[in-house]
Parts: C-alpha cells; structure tokens; sequence
C-alpha cells in the first residue's frame, strides 16, 4: 500500500497552497509506536496483558474505529464530518422507538440503516449541492440529529432486547477473549484500506483531497463522489448505532454523546491531513488503538480521569508536531552540508 | 534605502487606457457585505416577531435583559474566534479556557475576597492569553493544523481545570463564597442595559474596527485568504497568526470572567461545548470557514441569533425535545441563506467580466 | 425505562439470593472497595464518597474513587472492567443507565465482586442490593408538601428536572404529580422542563418558565444543580420573593438563598450518610453477612441495624428538611 | 511602431544595482543552482533565459529574499546582503513579478496590491479612498480595465499576470524582477507592459525580464543573460547577440525549425459544436473539427477562449448549444463522458487546474489513465510507474524522481507533465489552452511536433493560444474569439497577423500586437 504522503519538500517558498506543509505523515509512526506502547504496557502495567482486558479493550474500540473507517475517506477528500455520534444517537433512538412498536430486529437493522443513508446524504446533498462548509453543515446536523433523536425516543430508555443479540454483542470467540465483532470489523477495515490505497477511486480521493479543480479537469466527479462518501459514513455510523445500542444492552437518544470527537481524534492521530489529500488507513488504526490502549493502561494503575484527558491531549497535539520538527531538523542538517 | 524614481515618461497615446471608474463594484460589495449582515438581521428580526405574537411577554424588559446576558458571553468567544478563523485556522479549545478562566478567577476571588473587579478580570484574561498563546506558538511555530492542536488542548485544558479543583477542596465555587461586589456585576445595568452585555459590544466594536482599519487586521484576512502569498508579500505570518490565537484566548479568559459574574456557581463542568457553538455563531454570521472573509459583527449577530434561539423556543411553549433539532435547522438555514448570497455575487462578477 | 412484552427474570436481590447468609461474619480486614459515582468532581457525589471513606475506613478496607468526568453509561461501563480486571471486591456505583452498565456489572460480580448501587439504580438482576436515599414516595411526598405550604396549596407549580433520562428524577415526578393530584386538587403542575444537571441550562429553564407561564406560583426542582441555579435566577430577578422554590439541594448552595428571602424551605438526605451506609451494605456483601436476599440486615457502623427490602432495596431514611433555622447545622 | 529602436539608454552604463556572484541552492537532491551569476546595472533592461528548469525562478526567490541561497554572495551597491525573508528584499528597493501569479482572492484588487503598505490616515488607519485612487491611477499607467474594489477571486489567469505587474510597479522600484510575466499575456497587454518597463529604464531603474519569447528578448533587453543547469553560460550586450546564438547556448544543441506543420488532408469531422452559449461569458459559438485538422482558437486575452473549451470539454456548464464527437452527442458538464468519447483538455491554469501540486509526479501523469491501468479494480503501483515513465520520457521532463511532488518541477516541466497525463489517455480530440505557456524553445517545438504528428496521424486538434506565431504556424483553421463570439474563420492560406488581430480587436486602431 503505497500513500501520497510525500513529505513537504524544502522550501516551504514552492509555490503551494501553505497546507502542503502541514501534511502529515502516513501511519508508520503512529503505528511503532502503538506497539512500543504495547510492549511497555504489558510489562509494566498489571493486568493490561490479559486475555479478558484485551477484549475490554477492543470493545470500547469497535465503534470508534468503525466510523473512523468511512470517516477518514471523507477527510482525505478534504471534507468532515462531526454529525457521525448524533447519526449513532438517532439511530439508536429509531431502533428502541421501532422495537417497542413490535417490529423484529431482523426487520429493524435494515430499516436503520436506511435511515442513516438518509442522514448521510442530507449532509451529502448540503455539502456537495448547496456547496456549503461540510465543517458548518455538520455542527448543524449535529444538532439536528441529536434533537430528533429526542424527538423520536424522548426520555426513554429501551432495554429489553433479545438476550442472543445483546450477549452476541459482547461475546468472545472460543477463549481467546477477543469480541467477536472484531472480525466483521476487520474486514470492512481490509476493504476500505484496498479501496482507499490500490483502487482508481482511491487515487481520485486523494486528488481531489488536494485539489479539487485539478480532479474535476482530470474528469473525476467531485460532487458524486463525495455524496457517496457521505452516504456511506451515514450508513456505517447507524450500524455503529445499531451495535452500540446491542453491546450496552440500551436504546437512548443521548448514546455516543460527544464521539464524534474521539473518532476525529483517532483519525488525527493517525497522521490524516485534517486538510485533506494525505494520510493512510494503517495509521488511523493504530490511533484509535493507541487512544483506546493508552486510557486503558492508565485506569488499571488508577489515574484519574482529569489526568487521562490531559494526556489524550498532549498525544494528539505530539503526534502533529513531533514529525513536523524532525522534518525541520532534517531539514537544517540538509541545509548546512552544502554550505560547510 | 531604496531610491525614489523621478515620474516616469507619460505613455504614447494609444496605448493609454480607457476610462472606467469601479462606481459599480465598489456599491456591489458594499451591498454584499450589508446583505450577508443583512440576512442574519433578518432572520434574527423575524425569530423575535414570530416569537412576541406567541408569547408577547417575550419583549419584557427583564427577559430582553436577561436574553443580552446570555448572549454576551457567546459574543464575546465568537469575536475572537472570528480573528482565528479569518487566518484559515480555528480554536476548538475555547470552552476549556473559558472553564479554566472561570475557575481561575473564582478562586482568586475566594483566596484574596479583597481583589478589585477590574484585577479579577484581568487575571482572567491574563489565564486565556497564556492558553492561547500556547494553542498560537504550537500552530505557527511548529507549523501544524490548528484544529488538531486545540482538539488536543479542549481535552487537556479541560483536564487541567477539573485536575485543579480536584486537587483544591474547592469542587464547586458558589455564590456564597464570591464576593458581593463582584456578583452585583452579573446583573448591573448602564441605563437598563446589563453591563456584561455592553462589555461585549465594545470588544465587538473594538475588533471589527481593527480588523477593518488597520494594516496588521487586513493582513489577517491576507493570511487566510492566501498563505503562501501572504508570506511572499512580505507578511509576518506567524507573528499575526500568534496574535490572533492570543487575543481570542484572552477573550476567551475575559468570557471566563463574564460566565463567573453571571452564573457565579463555577464547577469543572462550566463552557463544557461551548466550542461548537462560537464557531456555529460565526459561521452563521458568513464568517468564511476557510479563512479570508466575514466580518466580527456578523459573527456578533450569529451569536445574538443563536442564544435567541435558545431562549425563544421554550418561550413558544416547543416540546423541550425539539429544542435541539431546532437549533441544528435553523443553522443550516442561516448558511444556506449566506452561500445564495454568494453565489448571486460570483454570478455578477462572471457577467461583468465578460462585459469588458 | 420502557419495556416490551413480560420482563425476563426480575428475580429480587439478582443470583446471590439463594445462597445463605451468616450474620455473624467478620468483615474481613483489606476489603478493596471501588467508589464509582455517576461523574467525577460532582460535589454531591463528593460528599458521597467521603461518607464511604469515613465508613470503610471504620472497618479498615482499602477505599478508591474512580470515575469518568463526563456523565455517560459507556464511560462507566469501560472503568466497571477496569475494576474486574482489578480484581475490586466491592464495587460502589450510581447508574448512569439502569440497563447500559447490567453487563459489565455482571462479569464484575462473576469475577467475585459485589455490587452495590445508591442514589439511581440498575435493574434489580444486575446488582445485590440498592441503597435508596428515601423512598421515592417519601422524596415526592416532602417535595408537594413544602411546595403546598409556601403557595398555600394552590396554584400552577413546574418542575426542573435534571437529564431527561435520569431514572430516579422521572420516578419521583411521576409520583409527585399522583400525590399532587389527590392531596392538592388545585395545585397544577403545568410543566416539566430539564436542564441537564447543568448550571447554565437550568438557569435558562428557570428563566424560559416564567416567560412561559405568568401565573406561575412555584417551582420545584428535584436536583440540586437546579435547584441552585433556579435559585440564584428568581433571586437576581423581579420574581423574588413571588415565586417559591423548593426541591432537593444541598445546605452549602442554598445557605445564601435561604438567608436572602429566595427559598424558605428545601430538602434533602444526607449524601454522606448515604456513601457511608453503601459502603457498610458493600462489605457486609463481601462478608457474606448479607446476601442481598429481602429480610437480611446488617449494621452500619453508627447509622445503625439496616433491613433489606423488596428487590434487594435498603431505604436510608425520610430526607432532612432544611430552612432559616437548621440550616447552618449542616456542611456539605 | 513595436520594434522599439536601438534602446534610448546607454546599454550598460550605470553602475552595478544588485549582484550574485556564483550562488548555488539545491532542494535536496536537485541542485537548482550551482554557481550562478548575474549582474544588474542602472538603467538597464536586462534578459535572462535558459531552459526549462535551468534555475531562472529559483535564481528570482533568490533575489526576493525567499530561498537563502547555500553558497555564493547577493551583492547590493557591491555590499553583501543577506536577504532574510521577502520583506527584506522589499525594503532594498527590490519589486518582483513571480512566475505564478500569487494574489489574495478574498480581497479586493486595490488592497492586493497595496497589502503592508496601504495609505495611512492619521493614528495609522488605512485610507480607502487614497488606496482606491492609487489603485485607478496604477491601472490607467497599465491600460487595465479593472475595477480596483472587485475581489481578486474569479480574475483570468491573464488579468491576475497584470494586477501582479501593477503590484510590482506600485514599490517604484529601483530593481524590477518580472519572471515570465508575459506567458498568460497577449500582443496588446504585452506593448502596454514593454512601454512601462522602458519608462522606468529610462528613469533609471534596473529591469530583470525573464521569458521565453525571444522577440520580447530581443524588443526590450539590452543585456542578455544565459543559464543553463543552474549555470551561468554567458552574458553579452543583446545587440551582439543573434537568436539563434541564444538557443545554442541554453539548449547547448541546434534547435530545428520552430513550427514543423505538416500538410494534412483533412478526414471526417470528429468535433461538431453548435450554437454553444453560455450567458454573459460567450453566445452562439459553432465550429467543426475534422480529423487531422489543427484549429486555433485565436483572440485578446479575456475574450473567452478558455470558457468556450471548457464548456465544450464539459466542465462549465452552458446555457444553449450541442457538443457532439464522432456523431455522438455529449452530455452536458460531464467531463467524464467527454473523456470517454475521446476528448482531452490541457487546461489553461497548470497549477490549479492541470495538476495536483502535492501529489507525485507519477501519479499526476496516470490519473486520467486510473481506471486503464486497473486489473480487476486493483491498481499496481508498479503498472503507473511503467506508464508515468514512458510518458514522462517522451515529453523528456526533467524531474528528480517520479515520486516528487509534481509543484518541485520548473514551471515548463509541469506543463509537460499536463501533456503526458492527457495524451497518455490517446484521445481523438485533443484541446490545447495555451500549450506551450512558459516553455522553453526546445520542449516548444517538440511539443508543436508532437502536436503536428499526432495530427498527422488523424488526431483532431483544437489548439486556444495567445501567441500568433504560434497560432499562425500550427493551425490549419484560425478560428477568431471576440468578446464571447466567433467573428472569423481564416484558412491557413489567408491567415497572417493583421487578418487575425483585426479580426480579433474588431477594429483597426490597435496595433497587431506580438510580431514575432
Ligand atoms: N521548491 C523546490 N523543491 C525542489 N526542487 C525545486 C524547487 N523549486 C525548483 N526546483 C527545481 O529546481 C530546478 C530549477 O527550477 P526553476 O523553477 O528555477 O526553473 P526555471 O528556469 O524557472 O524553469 P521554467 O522556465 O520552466 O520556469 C528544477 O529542476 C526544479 O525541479
Ligand atoms: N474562473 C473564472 N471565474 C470567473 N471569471 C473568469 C474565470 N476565468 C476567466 N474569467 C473571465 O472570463 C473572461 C474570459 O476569460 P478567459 O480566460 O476564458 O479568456 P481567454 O480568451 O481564454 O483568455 P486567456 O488568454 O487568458 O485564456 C475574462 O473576462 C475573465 O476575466
Ligand atoms: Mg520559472
Ligand atoms: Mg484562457
């Protein structure tokens, strides 16, 4: 899998817009350092090496990186979306709401799904059609679909689904203790990667992440292609909304409150430009991971949650700028040898 | 150092141009600039008489005055914000200032209940500045987006306020523990208009004067508009970058101070989500979210738009559970409104291009 | 929460009832016990746990207070499977979501922790016992009263509530609307608006209430985030002094309130003693002195003999009221 | 009238303005410069031209204070000067006209030009009137119709070359840099620029002119500087000097002939377009394209050109009017169906429009060709490189790796690249908007080669220039644009400079701009 992340070249002065500058560098940083971490932690950390704390772990992942999957599509395209945790909301909402109208599960899911098409493409039609901020249509959907959701389940809390599906939700395959969610999970994450690296419409995402006049007159349609995308984060946040509900058991209209932020910051981490036209799949993996393994880790040794906030933080923030200025130094050395 | 020319020699005569004066342009964007304002005036305007027919005590003095308050401190974050936002950068990190300003100065009124006001809100805005001067240095010197650097530091200023009062035996400031002086603030008025509320009018009017009259605001809008020509042209791009993130910290602080005299219970939990909402404020008011255009005051009126919105719909008797759906609506109208005013505008200019 | 069709296995007390319990068990010495409140540094919570402190340093275990900083199930769920992978062997909590943290409870106690919930309860199968502050009757019943006593019985009174979700919140409503209706004829609850146990909405609810209602007498707020913030409106505005306000709340918010004239009278349990009994009924569990099963009781250090109830409840008591006269007997 | 006499001031004779003494700057592994010279005299109008990526824009950053060159001095008065950052370069009286126009789209024209340096009222306010004024009377020195309050959004690339030049004007100067300012420009515009420069030469001001049209060379420069590979090959008094000498030396071989056309005898039309129009930009545009056949789409700058083939390529929409290709009728503003049918279009606007500036150079040349080189879905890395290779060849572009990011090549090696990514994908109907813009002699007349032989070889062509000898040499049809109509279509027997631009102007008062 190769990635258009070619590293800002010297001159900051080549003619380009400032953000190539900011580009950073596709997951293989993030993701030695996810297994360091790792390494580290199973050594010094007692009780994060276990079977069962693995699948703690990778539970509290699977969502965040189920829609950091579509997600990270949409930002290489120089898009976002942060309606994503309110689409979870809603189609919780709309899945408690039906169930208590006696439909069965097996007709629910589709019916939700749908629904989430639906929501991803009025942030499609707003962004790709009207031609508006895909960063303000989708503060405004977050508020929307946030307050549907309330609209349609109010202050209820639907509870009572079919034990098989809420315990599937949670179950581990054999002994191992991983969920076995995971390998639905990793094969959508098998897909997206092949389409985003080594397919035409994969090249065409990062074109148009980096200049979208330049992929209109190279014949690539913009607009079509990011509705789709949009569509489809859609339809993927309401599956996400459909398991969410299934693992805690819980139909609310306030679930996944405030995710969004937590999937943006995974794919951040993962070395996507948040300015599209840069990144890979591989790092934004290995982000949420590492977010996921580094709270983790933290709680077993009891730091409080003030302390776990912070250090979310300072990840993030390192995870930038640590590349930009190892890029600078090489740069500097690069600069001297001639002149000495 | 460089030498003067002397005039230079006039041109032959056909090839001097034809006359044409920019009359026309000139009033276009003056009508673009008004009509974008415009807009929001109107839906704000209609948003109200909608409102009074429902619910005619709506215009009551106390309800008009407390609807100022609330809007204030919103203003106040969307003025700065609009500063960062103009140089095509965006501070997330402003509801965990606001919340650490507000901490900040509670304690100190409660540790020193001697402190003058005016030290008080310094010492706010003294908080905010520091924090974004850290968010500025991290972006312009390090170069890196500024929407991952203030994701990161809403989580890690928020940590450090609710890590400081739960090291302090101070979890929660309450009324009791702030001095009188400082709570009379929260409601005093200035010819029945709440003084928080003018306090915000004049950072407002403070800010668009400068963004508009000054070389070092125009270059703001240089920086956001084109980064590399702006660094070609000579601009100090970090330098004005750095400002602009320290001045909306100081706002931000100074909002701190505003959310203390006003709600005067602070707990870690205070501007909590606020962030969404200041860059919602100035969106809505056609602040260009890419950078390079939009003005302070329709950020202002973005904000006023806003917090009416929320004090209005419980007022017309709306279900509670349709008050956010209501809001996320009504932004998306407000933007929608801003881009067909823009694309008129781009429609007249291809006209006139051709008409040359 | 809403349910469909008959509900599986409500069985009281959860799967520890049928084992059999022994009164006169020693609290083992080191028991690790877990205080997991709905929020961190939320002040009643705080008082909370220095109640459990207090109590489980009575009987020397080891006390630990963890917790997310934002109020959500699934943030508690994550810090619940810390605490197995722990190894806690109490585990002391206030439900975000009756039904959202069953499952992750579930592999705690199977992992040989016992569970106890105060302040708002899970489903009865996924805990051992539940301390109930008062009875949600008593809370309700307290609430009408004072609020009859201040409008004199009549006239339209709206409630503040805290998140449209919060379990124990919509019971007591319920109940205070059925009590109101038959005690009080001609009191009318006109509405029931939430502000999130956030300062500033509650603060706007207050404000968007009297806009809504100009005849409104009263209003009462079975939070105390509300509360507060409902207080310190009416006694910034005009409406001081005009419209009453009582509800649940605690002494060190409503002292200043109480002493300008806003609120006459409010209550409230004591959190602390709340905490403390939690922690008592946690190692009794862990003692085996109770098993969770209706009848058993145990003792809670100076708070006394205690007595489980239906579906493994224990009832801390009837709340304090507070006003002019006690309330500066109290700090917390 | 355009053949300016032998130059009024003395060639040569002031004292020496600004010097380099042999500076190199390499970006990591491209030496761009390496012992580069130049020397600027008082007075003078002085030529510096080299092939495509011998350093010329680099050598300009130089001077204006944005690369720090790694050896060498920059000499000022004969004092050494570090020229930190373009400021510095500013205030030491240097102006400079980038290759790329670099303007402000959010902002007026007025304020694009006076950025930093706006006219103060009292208490350091900015005086919007004096700005507008000084703006008005800028652009009537330069004969440009500009509203000076229009926002800078939405300028032709040719209107934004001029605004930059009004911006460079407005430092009065005492060192003039324009690097390539006259390739997005056409005869008219080109006299108006040539006129200011010798006025400020005359007022004693040092002029850099860098260009690759040698008759503007030659019309205005009385020194001329050669580079080639980032070095400095000659410098001569340009009356010395004859073109093909100049060629010799930067190409360092001959040079055949510029514009080598064959005869080709027309086949079917391929291209049919009729009663196209788009309101307000151009009306009722129609014309045939046959196969083997070059058509030019002659005109001033602004008349539309460029709209007229985008629309027809199928990204602007249009109001009224059919495209068909081969019989086949084309949908509307879908550039994708224009592919299929066997239309490519080589944009007007390399940077924004021809290429993706941060992807790699490889990876720009197949994007059109994605879906070709997929097996079953899949792409090959190895299968683009191939192809990137190949084409990359046959346009001999001149880039470090293919794996660069396409915005590291020289202004003419990106073009190339835009060649290779669009006659990869072997169209049947090939547009050309300003091809050869900004290249160099040698690569100009492979590309008019290529152009002519792949016509030859039945490839309809529609070729949109503002160069007439150009025009003139390549095309078979000249088909005339003004104001957003079609007024003339001249066969290559009939077509010459005065028929074109009289044509074009719609009047005979202007001079046929560009005799070269
Ligand atoms: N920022 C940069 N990073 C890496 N290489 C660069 C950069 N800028 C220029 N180069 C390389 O330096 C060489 C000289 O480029 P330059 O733009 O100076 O050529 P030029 O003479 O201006 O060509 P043209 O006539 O096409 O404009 C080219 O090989 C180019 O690839
Ligand atoms: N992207 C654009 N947006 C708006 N107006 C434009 C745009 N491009 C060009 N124009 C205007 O449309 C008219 C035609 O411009 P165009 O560039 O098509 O002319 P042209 O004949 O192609 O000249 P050139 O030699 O520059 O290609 C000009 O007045 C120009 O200002
Ligand atoms: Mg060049
Ligand atoms: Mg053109």
């Amino acid at each position: 899998m190769t990635v258009d992340t070619a590293p800002a070249p010297a001159a900051p002065a080549a003619a380009a817009p400032a953000r190539r500058g900011l580009a950073l560098p596709s997951g293989s940083v993030i993701t030695t350092f996810l297994v360091l971490f790792l390494v580290v932690a199973a050594f010094s950390v007692e009780g994060f090496a276990s079977t069962r704390n693995a699948g703690f772990l990778l539970l509290d992942v699977v969502v965040i990186a189920l829609i950091a999957l579509p997600l990270t599509l949409v930002v290489v395209t120089g898009e976002i979306d942060l309606s994503v945790a309110s689409t979870v909301g809603l189609s919780s909402a709309v899945m408690g709401q039906l169930w208590i109208a006696g439909l069965p599960l097996e007709a629910i899911v589709p019916l939700v799904l749908v629904l989430g098409a639906v929501l991803g493409a009025v942030n499609g039609f707003l962004v790709t059609r009207l031609g508006l901020p895909s960063l303000a249509v989708t503060i405004g959907t977050l508020a929307l679909y946030r307050g549907l959701a309330f609209v349609v389940l109010g202050d209820q809390a639907v509870a009572d689904f079919p034990r098989a599906w809420t315990t599937w939700a949670i179950s581990s395959i054999g002994t191992t203790g991983i969920p076995t969610v995971v390998v639905p999970l990793l094969v959508l994450v098998v897909v997206t990667a092949v389409v985003l690296h080594a397919t035409p419409v994969g090249r065409s995402l990062y074109a148009m992440g980096n200049s979208e006049d330049a992929a209109r007159f190279s014949g690539i349609d913009v607009a079509r292609t990011k509705l789709w995308l949009f569509v489809v984060t859609g339809v993927v946040s309401a599956l996400g909304g459909v398991y969410w509900t299934l693992r805690y058991g819980s139909a609310r209209a306030d679930n996944a409150t405030g995710l969004e932020l937590q999937v943006i910051a995974a794919i951040l981490l993962g070395g996507v430009s948040i300015f599209g036209g840069s990144g890979g799949l591989l790092g934004v993996i290995a982000g949420a991971l590492l977010l996921a393994s580094v709270r983790n880790a933290l709680q077993l040794v009891n730091v409080p949650s003030d302390v776990l906030n912070i250090v979310t933080g300072v990840l993030l923030i390192t995870a930038v700028v640590a590349p930009q200025v190892t890029a600078r130094v090489k740069r500097r050395l690069a600069r001297r040898r001639p002149a000495s | 150092m460089s030498a003067p020319l002397t005039k230079p020699a006039p041109l032959p005569e056909e090839l001097a141009a034809p006359e044409r004066s920019g009359r026309r342009g000139a009033a276009l964007v003056q009508r673009l600039v008004l009509a974008r304002e415009l807009g929001i005036l109107a839906a704000l305007v209609l948003l109200v008489v909608v409102t009074v027919i429902a619910n005619p005590r709506f215009l009551s003095g106390q309800n008009v005055r407390d609807l100022l308050l609330s809007a204030a401190i919103l203003t106040v974050l969307a003025a700065g914000q609009t500063m960062v936002i103009i140089t095509r950068n965006v501070d997330l990190s402003v509801g965990s200032v606001l919340g650490l300003s507000a901490y900040a100065s509670g304690t100190l009124m409660v540790v020193a209940p001697g402190t003058p006001v005016v030290v008080v809100v310094l010492a706010g805005m003294a908080v905010g500045a520091v924090c974004g001067l850290l968010n500025g240095a991290i972006v312009a010197v390090a170069g890196v987006p500024s929407l991952v650097v203030t994701l990161g530091t809403l989580y890690a200023f928020r940590g450090l306020d609710s890590l400081w009062a739960s090291s302090s035996d101070r979890l929660q400031i309450n009324a009791a523990d702030l001095p009188s002086g400082f709570k009379s603030l929260g409601g005093a008025r200035l010819l029945g208009v709440p003084v928080l509320f003018l306090v915000a009018v004049v950072v407002v009017v403070l800010v668009g004067y400068h963004l508009r009259t000054f070389r070092s605001g125009r270059e703001l809008y240089g920086i956001g508009s084109a980064p590399e020509a702006a660094r070609l042209s000579g601009i100090p791009v970090g330098k004005r970058v750095l400002t602009a993130f320290v001045v909306n910290g100081a706002l931000a602080g100074l909002a701190g101070v505003l959310y203390a005299a006003r709600f005067q219970t602070l707990d870690t939990t205070a501007g909590t989500g606020q962030e969404l909402f200041v860059v919602a404020a100035a969106v809505v008011g056609g602040v260009a979210i890419f950078g390079g255009s939009g003005s302070v005051y329709g950020a202002a009126l973005g904000a006023l738009l806003l917090t009416t919105i929320g004090t209005a719909l419980p007022q017309l008797g709306l279900d509670p559970f349709w008050r956010d759906a209501a809001v996320g609506a009504l932004i998306l109208g407000a933007i929608a409104l801003d881009r067909a005013l823009q694309l008129r505008l781009a429609a007249r200019l291809r006209g006139r291009n051709a008409r040359r | 929460g809403t349910t469909r069709g008959e509900d599986e296995g409500s069985s009281s007390g959860g799967d520890a009832a049928g084992a059999s319990a022994d009164p006169d068990a020693e609290i083992p010495a080191d028991l690790a016990i877990a205080f997991l409140p709905k929020q961190l540094n939320n002040p009643y919570f705080d008082v909370a746990a220095t109640g459990s402190e207090r109590a489980v340093g009575e009987f020397e275990g080891e006390f630990s207070q963890v917790g997310p900083s934002e109020a959500s199930a699934s943030s508690q769920v994550s810090y619940i499977n810390t605490l197995t992978q722990q190894g806690a062997d109490v585990i002391l909590t206030s439900a975000n979501d009756p039904n959202a943290i069953c499952s992750a409870l579930d592999q705690a106690r199977s992992g040989g922790a016992s569970v106890v919930t105060f302040d708002s309860d899970t489903s009865p199968e996924c805990r051992d016992v539940f301390i109930n502050q008062a009875t949600p009757q008593g809370i309700a019943e307290t609430q009408i009263d004072l609020m009859a006593e201040q409008i004199g019985g009549a006239g339209q009174v709206a409630i503040l509530s805290a998140t449209a979700n919060a379990t124990n919140q919509n019971t007591w409503i319920e109940l205070m609307t059925e009590y109101a209706a038959s005690e009080y004829p001609d009191m009318e609850i006109v509405a029931t608006v939430y502000g999130d146990d956030e300062d500033e909405k509650s603060f706007q609810e207050t404000q968007g209430l009297l806009q809504t209602y100009p005849d409104l007498a009263g209003i009462i707020s079975p939070t105390t985030v509300g509360i507060s913030a409902a207080a310190r409106y009416l006694s910034g505005s005009e409406y001081k002094g005009q419209v009453a306000l009582t509800g649940l709340g605690t002494p060190n918010q409503m002292r200043e309130f109480v002493q300008d004239g806003t609120v006459t009278a409010f209550a409230l349990w004591n959190p602390e003693d709340l905490g403390y009994l939690a922690a008592f009924a946690g190692a009794a569990l862990a003692a085996g002195q109770i098993t969770g099963a209706e009848g058993e009781s145990f003792t809670a250090g100076d708070l006394g003999e205690y007595e489980i109830g239906a579906d493994g409840e224990i009832v801390l008591g009837e709340p304090t009221v507070f006003n002019a006269d006690n309330i500066d007997d109290f700090d917390f | 009238m355009d053949h300016a006499p032998v130059p009024s001031a003395p060639p040569a004779a002031g004292q020496v303005v600004l010097a380099l003494e042999d500076v190199g700057k390499s970006f990591g592994a491209v030496a761009a410069l390496r012992g580069a010279r130049l020397e600027l005299r008082a007075g003078e109008a002085h030529a510096l031209v080299g092939e495509n990526g011998a350093g010329k824009s680099t050598l300009v950053k130089v001077l204006a204070g944005v690369h720090g060159p790694d050896t060498g001095r920059v000499l000022l008065d004969g004092q050494p000067v570090t020229l930190a950052d373009p400021a510095a370069a500013r205030a030491a009286g240097i102006a400079v006209i980038y290759q790329e126009p670099t303007l402000f789209p959010d902002l007026s024209v007025a304020e694009n030009i006076f950025m930093g340096r706006q006219p103060l009222l009292s208490g350091r306010r900015i005086d919007r009137r004096g700005l507008a004024e000084r703006c008005r009377a800028l652009f009537e020195r330069l004969g440009v119709a500009l509203d000076p309050d229009r926002p800078a959004r939405g300028l032709s690339i040719a209107d934004q070359q001029m605004v930059e030049i009004a911006k460079a004007l407005s430092f009065d100067a005492r060192v003039l840099v324009m690097d390539e300012p006259t390739a997005a420009l056409s005869g008219v515009e080109v006299e108006r620029l040539f006129a200011v420069a010798r006025s400020l030469r005359a007022s004693g001001a040092a002029v850099l002119f860098i260009s690759h049209r040698f008759d503007e060379v030659f019309d205005l420069c009385d020194r001329i500087t050669v580079m080639r590979d980032g070095q400095w090959v000659s410098t001569d008094l340009a009356r010395d000097l004859t073109v093909d000498q100049v060629v010799r030396r930067m190409v360092g071989r001959e040079v055949s002939s510029l514009f080598p056309k064959t005869e080709v005898a027309p086949g079917e039309v391929v291209l049919e377009v009729r009663g196209l129009t788009r309101r307000g930009v151009f009306s009722d545009v129609s014309f045939d394209v046959r196969a083997g056949e070059i058509v030019a789409l002659a005109g001033l700058v602004g008349a539309g050109r460029s709209e007229i083939v985008r629309a027809v390529f199928g990204i602007d929409p249009y109001d009224a009017g059919s495209v068909r290709v081969s019989g086949k009728a084309l949908r509307k503003g879908d550039p994708a169906a224009a592919m299929a049918a066997g239309i490519a279009l080589v944009p007007e606007d390399r940077r924004q429009q021809g290429l993706v500036m941060e992807l790699s150079v490889e990876r720009n040349a197949t994007l059109t060709r994605r879906w070709k080189l997929a097996r079953g879905g899949l792409l090959s890395s190895r299968a683009e490189r191939a192809s990137a290779a190949e084409w990359s060849q046959r346009l001999q572009v001149k880039a470090g790796k293919l794996s660069d990011p396409v915005s590291t090549l020289s202004g003419g090696n990106q073009q190339k690249v835009v060649l290779a990514k669009w006659l990869s994908t072997e169209p049947t109907v090939l547009v050309v908007d300003e091809p050869t813009r900004g290249i160099d002699v040698g690569t100009k007349s492979e590309v008019h080669r290529l152009l002519s032989q792949l016509a030859a070889e039945g490839l309809a062509v529609v070729m949109v220039s503002s160069e007439l000898p150009e025009v003139l040499g390549m095309a078979d049809r000249v088909l005339v644009v003004s104001e957003g109509r079609l007024v003339d279509d001249i066969p290559r027997a009939r077509a010459d400079e005065d028929s074109v631009m009289l044509a074009a102007t719609g009047q005979g008062a202007v001079a046929p701009g560009g005799v070269r």
